[in-house]
């Protein structure tokens, strides 16, 4: 997963000299995920900056670059540290282009590790996509696969309006897959049915679409049949893929990492309460990572907090017996 | 001060305060119009225009960069924004240039005038002027970008963030302090522990100057050095422009609640008109005749404008939805 | 209203030493609102202070006042200018309890006015509720009434941990209600049935209570019953008293003035949507403010952004008749 | 530098040495631990020992507080934590005093220490560590706040605005930056544009002190002065400690990417422990045999923690829920 991320940022520098990317360590460390290993060398130290330890200027730079036409890829290091730049990125950015109606743009990208099951504790595990999705003016991209990482980073660059886009940490080493040589884009928007099915629509994004595929290719086992919906991309939401899915199977989970109260399930499950009602054939389920304030660093702390096959499978159950 | 070689021309300085009166004449008209319950809200630029204008002047407008701040009428109208297209965005009607009457007045920008104001949040404005100095740099482009903002704003984590990075990278920033010694009504003792914003900025590796903001020459040639710094690739400066606010905060604010009217009769003492209309009228540049010409010239256009602004009308419905993404109807094009 | 929150803040500070207030223009200008009108001179400079513009510290300055045994009340002048905050109150107030297993206490109340309808265009109209209710460890409170107004604020004051006390600044003046003379406090945790119904059931909070309640009178004449519940706490949220409304009536609307998607209607219509399937009659429908980055200034664009009594009372309508 | 009437004594400069030795053979050990994967994170305190210890000296254990950054095992084993509370931390065992292993080790907060350090956040320390000392001085007291933080953190906007206020009503708060150089990879001249972070104090209106963070003695001096200032009401002061950091930022680093090995050498040459260790020889404070003594000693101590750990169990399940909030199982009583 990390060299999809890198093969794209390493072919949009290389397409559009617009592209830069700022960060804190991006330049010689090559960032602490080595999602940028070897750029300063390929691109010099003028297009790869090591920023100052200062996330709020890292997003501001980057929103003040792209209203100046160029089109900067911005880092910041562990998303739990993303905090101050929502007031250049929710505040700003995401206004930009409303607020001056439509006299500027503000193309940027903001790419940040998120999640946890690395042993991150409090502070390396962190979830923060609903923030983001709440956002009207931002688009939030947060792909599963090496493929669509590298597709959607690739549109996110080229894309006229600011991009977050979340990168599951746990899925850069854990997750590969084929990704074809020639160059391609996936398009931001667009949600995938990853595996179609017929008694239960499963929705989610991330590191859950591995656990929610292996889940559903066990309960295959035993006739009950899931259909995979991986959102990718978080807002604006591809609404009508999730309800035609609904209607079909009249049942729905919904499935995420993140806490549950006021997480993107939410979000999910109402779209579905709403437009798929007279389809359902039974509540509509969200599975997510418990109410406390942020995921544990001791081993059997983490795990009860993070959501795995089992716990899927066990939900998917109940919902197809309902 | 020595204003010889650098300072301004004489006709500069006539032409910086027909600016300055036509300024004020359109300030006091929309703060009269707020009190009318016509405008909104108005944050006045009185007692700033000097700083504002003889800034400008010092700039190249059309290829340098203004990241403004709410008070900066003056600095809009000397980069040539019309009296009427600020009049529209006080009543808030269609037409109006910045945000479509989208946001209060000044804010959002304007390209062809290379502004951008895009927010009210103190001290936003500040990164993203580095970002900018960042990308025309990157360009190879000799652009200055010079970011207003207040004493307040520079107690703002992202103000040190801001001028921390553009010293270590020596940008063409011009960092610029309307010091009015209030953030609405916090005082500067309570705001910040020494007299000068200006002592920051040898901890960023620039040069602090402390200037009259009252004194459009002064100001002209602080930062004309500071242009030519920062061209030349020596980095970003940090200019404090010491000026007075006479008038409450905003419109919505109450000063009686926190100053004497003492001393706001001695901020009164240093208005920057009568500063420099008493300089052009004692070297002869401007004559008593001359200057009511001015004034009711200036009186003629804010007429006009207050006349085109009331009869227009309000921006309809039909694009509330435009410009929320690139891809929808009307969105902006790709830079 | 605005008296309601200054004798609460007036009446903690006198009950209670470890209690101050600090904020921009708290101090002589008594607030931009005026909800410290007079407390310098009542209580002086060092229990009222007028802090540097400067929102992170004004909320990391709160939290260390709080874990070292003081009950900070912290005034964010708009709610607009909060985000620099979300890295004290989101990333350490709301983990200070979890992450220091139970050692430390955070008990600061950060006050923020919101909302819109006021002319406060794009960055003085904000709703921020949402972000910070998807934060387990804060709590949550939107009151809409002087009389809950009051007796949560002194309810959050007390309560040992972080509280987000949301007042829609078009309450301020518009709301009048009575307010006892004796004490007392409203528990934070409890949603109320302002209105008792038959036929649907409006799920709101802050100043939609206002437009929802008249929406109801008004349709009462036309013999649709309506069920108002006031959230009140927004987090943790109170989901027993709204299951138990939809359970009655089969018809949920859920109501807020912030944007539609990633909004906390969605967290209340998704608990509808699992915890009370069962007893649904149609779908769980919301109505809310459009997703465009914030409300605009002029006059007819506010005013198409919020909700008023019309929009509410057309949606129960549709969904009485569903 | 004199070290006459303000300086450590002989016996105080032993006792810090025998802590130096302590730390460094903890550090070194879970170092070790990290490499045989006991340890999931190691952040060393190598090369920063004699300015932890040399500051903690300086202060009053008991009544200061200390809030604390995450490369700071000398300061906690100075305050008073056990090897072995240490060691349950980086096992993430059961028993773990700070966080109940819920987060790295040495995050959390030891109240009887007077220590906190919330999070794994850079900069967030600062104002929580200013607000700490407005509450100690609203009641009175006369507690000193000390907060510990990198060249890196510098940078974070956080850190401009706790010092502004720190300065403004001034507080009794060290701001202690132990200055290694590097933020990760990042190198001063990337990080500022100036030579010294004390550079910054001015502006806020309090001394800047740069010490030399390898020689103990001169660490203890400094920060008593600071600390004598706070005490007695004239307000913070910044010291900065110029120390080495010989090993990569953390066990998860890779520092042949950024440093090469020349560097790293000329680092190891200031090594505080060898600098302390010949100066005490030289005095005859220390001799060559009670020198192996305390080695063996910490070897010793260090052994029985590691045991205490590895054979102490994770923690349960039942607790998980516990500490959202005050009103669950288990939630801390109001302070
Ligand atoms: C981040 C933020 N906090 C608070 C406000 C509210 N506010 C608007 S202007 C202002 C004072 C600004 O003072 P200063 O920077 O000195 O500028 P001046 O108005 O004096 O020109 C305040 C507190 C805001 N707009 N943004
Ligand atoms: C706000 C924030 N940004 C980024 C990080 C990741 N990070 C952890 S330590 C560190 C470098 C800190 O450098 P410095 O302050 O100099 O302390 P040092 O490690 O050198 O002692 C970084 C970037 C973080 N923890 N917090
Ligand atoms: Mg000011
Ligand atoms: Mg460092």
């Amino acid at each position: 997963m990390i060299e999809a991320v890198r093969d794209a940022i390493r072919e949009e520098l290389a397409r559009d000299e617009r592209v830069f990317v700022l960060g804190e360590d991006v330049g010689r460390r090559g960032g602490v995920f080595l999602a940028t290993d070897g750029f300063i060398e390929e691109f010099g130290e003028n297009r790869i900056i090591d920023t100052p330890l200062a996330e709020a200027s890292i997003a501001g730079i980057a929103l003040g670059a792209a209203l100046n036409g160029m089109r900067p890829i911005a880092e910041i290091q562990f998303a739990d540290f993303i905090w101050p730049t929502f007031n250049q990125l929710l505040g700003e950015a995401a206004k930009a282009r409303y607020g001056s109606n439509g006299k500027v743009s503000a193309p940027l990208v903001a790419r940040t590790p998120y999640g946890g099951g690395v042993r991150g504790g409090l502070y390396h595990s962190q979830n923060v996509e609903a923030f983001f999705a709440h956002s009207p003016g931002l688009k939030v991209v947060a792909p599963a696969t090496p493929y669509d990482a590298k597709g959607l980073l690739k549109s996110a660059v080229r894309d006229d309006d600011p991009v977050v886009f979340l990168e599951h940490k746990r899925t850069y080493r854990l997750v590969r897959g084929q990704v074809p040589d020639e160059e391609y884009t996936v398009p931001i928007g667009e949600a995938e049915v990853k595996i179609e099915g017929s008694h239960v629509s499963v929705i989610t994004y991330g590191l859950m679409v591995h656990h929610c595929a292996e889940a559903a290719r066990n309960l295959a086992q035993d006739d009950i049949s899931v259909e995979l919906v991986d959102l990718r991309t978080l807002a604006p939401m591809d609404r009508a893929t999730v309800i035609d899915s609904v209607k079909k199977t009249g049942k729905a989970l919904v499935v995420h990492e993140d806490t549950r109260t006021g997480g993107l399930g939410g979000e999910v499950a109402a779209v579905i309460a709403e437009e798929a009602f007279d389809h359902l054939d039974g509540p509509v389920v969200r599975l997510a990572g418990p109410d406390v304030p942020a995921m544990p660093f001791s081993p059997p702390l983490e795990a009860e907090f993070m959501l795995n096959t089992e716990k899927i499978s066990a939900a998917i159950r109940r919902l197809a017996s309902y | 001060m020595d204003h010889g070689q650098t300072g301004p021309s004489g006709e500069q300085l006539l032409e910086m305060y027909r600016q300055m009166v036509l300024c004020r004449t359109l300030d006091e008209r929309v703060w009269m119009l707020n009190r009318q319950g016509k405008a909104a809200i108005v944050a006045s630029a009185q007692g700033h225009e000097a700083c504002q204008i003889g800034s400008v002047h010092a700039l190249r407008p059309g290829s340098d960069l203004f990241y403004t701040n709410y008070r900066d009428l003056a600095v809009l109208l000397s980069l040539g924004m019309t009296p009427g297209e600020v009049m529209l965005g006080f009543l808030a009607r269609e037409g109006e240039q910045m945000s479509g009457a989208r946001q209060f007045p000044l804010h959002g920008a304007y390209p062809k005038l290379g502004v951008v104001n895009l927010s009210n949040v103190v001290g936003t404005q500040l990164p993203q002027a580095v970002g900018a100095a960042l990308a025309s740099r990157m360009r190879g482009e000799d652009t200055v970008v010079i970011v207003y903002f207040g004493d307040g704003a520079s107690s703002v984590g992202e103000c040190h963030e801001a001028m921390n990075f553009a010293g270590v990278h020596r940008l063409p920033v011009i960092f610029f302090c309307e010091n009015n010694g209030y953030a609405i009504s916090v005082p500067r003792h309570l705001q910040m522990a020494v007299e000068h914003v200006a002592a920051r900025a040898e901890g960023y590796g620039m040069p602090g100057v402390v200037v009259d903001g009252c004194d459009a020459a002064a100001v002209y040639e602080a930062t004309s050095e500071a242009a030519s710094r920062a061209r030349s690739g020596r980095g970003p400066t940090l200019i404090e422009a010491m000026v007075e606010r006479y008038l409450p905060h905003t419109s919505d604010d109450d000063d009686r609640r926190y100053r004497n009217a003492g001393e706001i009769e001695a901020a009164r003492k240093r208005d920057p008109l009568r500063i420099l209309r008493e300089r052009l009228l004692g070297t002869g540049v401007l004559s008593e005749d001359a200057d009511e010409t001015l004034y009711a010239e200036a009186r003629r256009v804010v007429d006009e404008a207050t006349e085109l602004a009331e009869s227009a009308s309000y921006p309809g419905l039909d694009g509330f939805y435009d410009h929320v993404y690139a891809d929808q109807t009307g969105g902006a094009p790709s830079p």
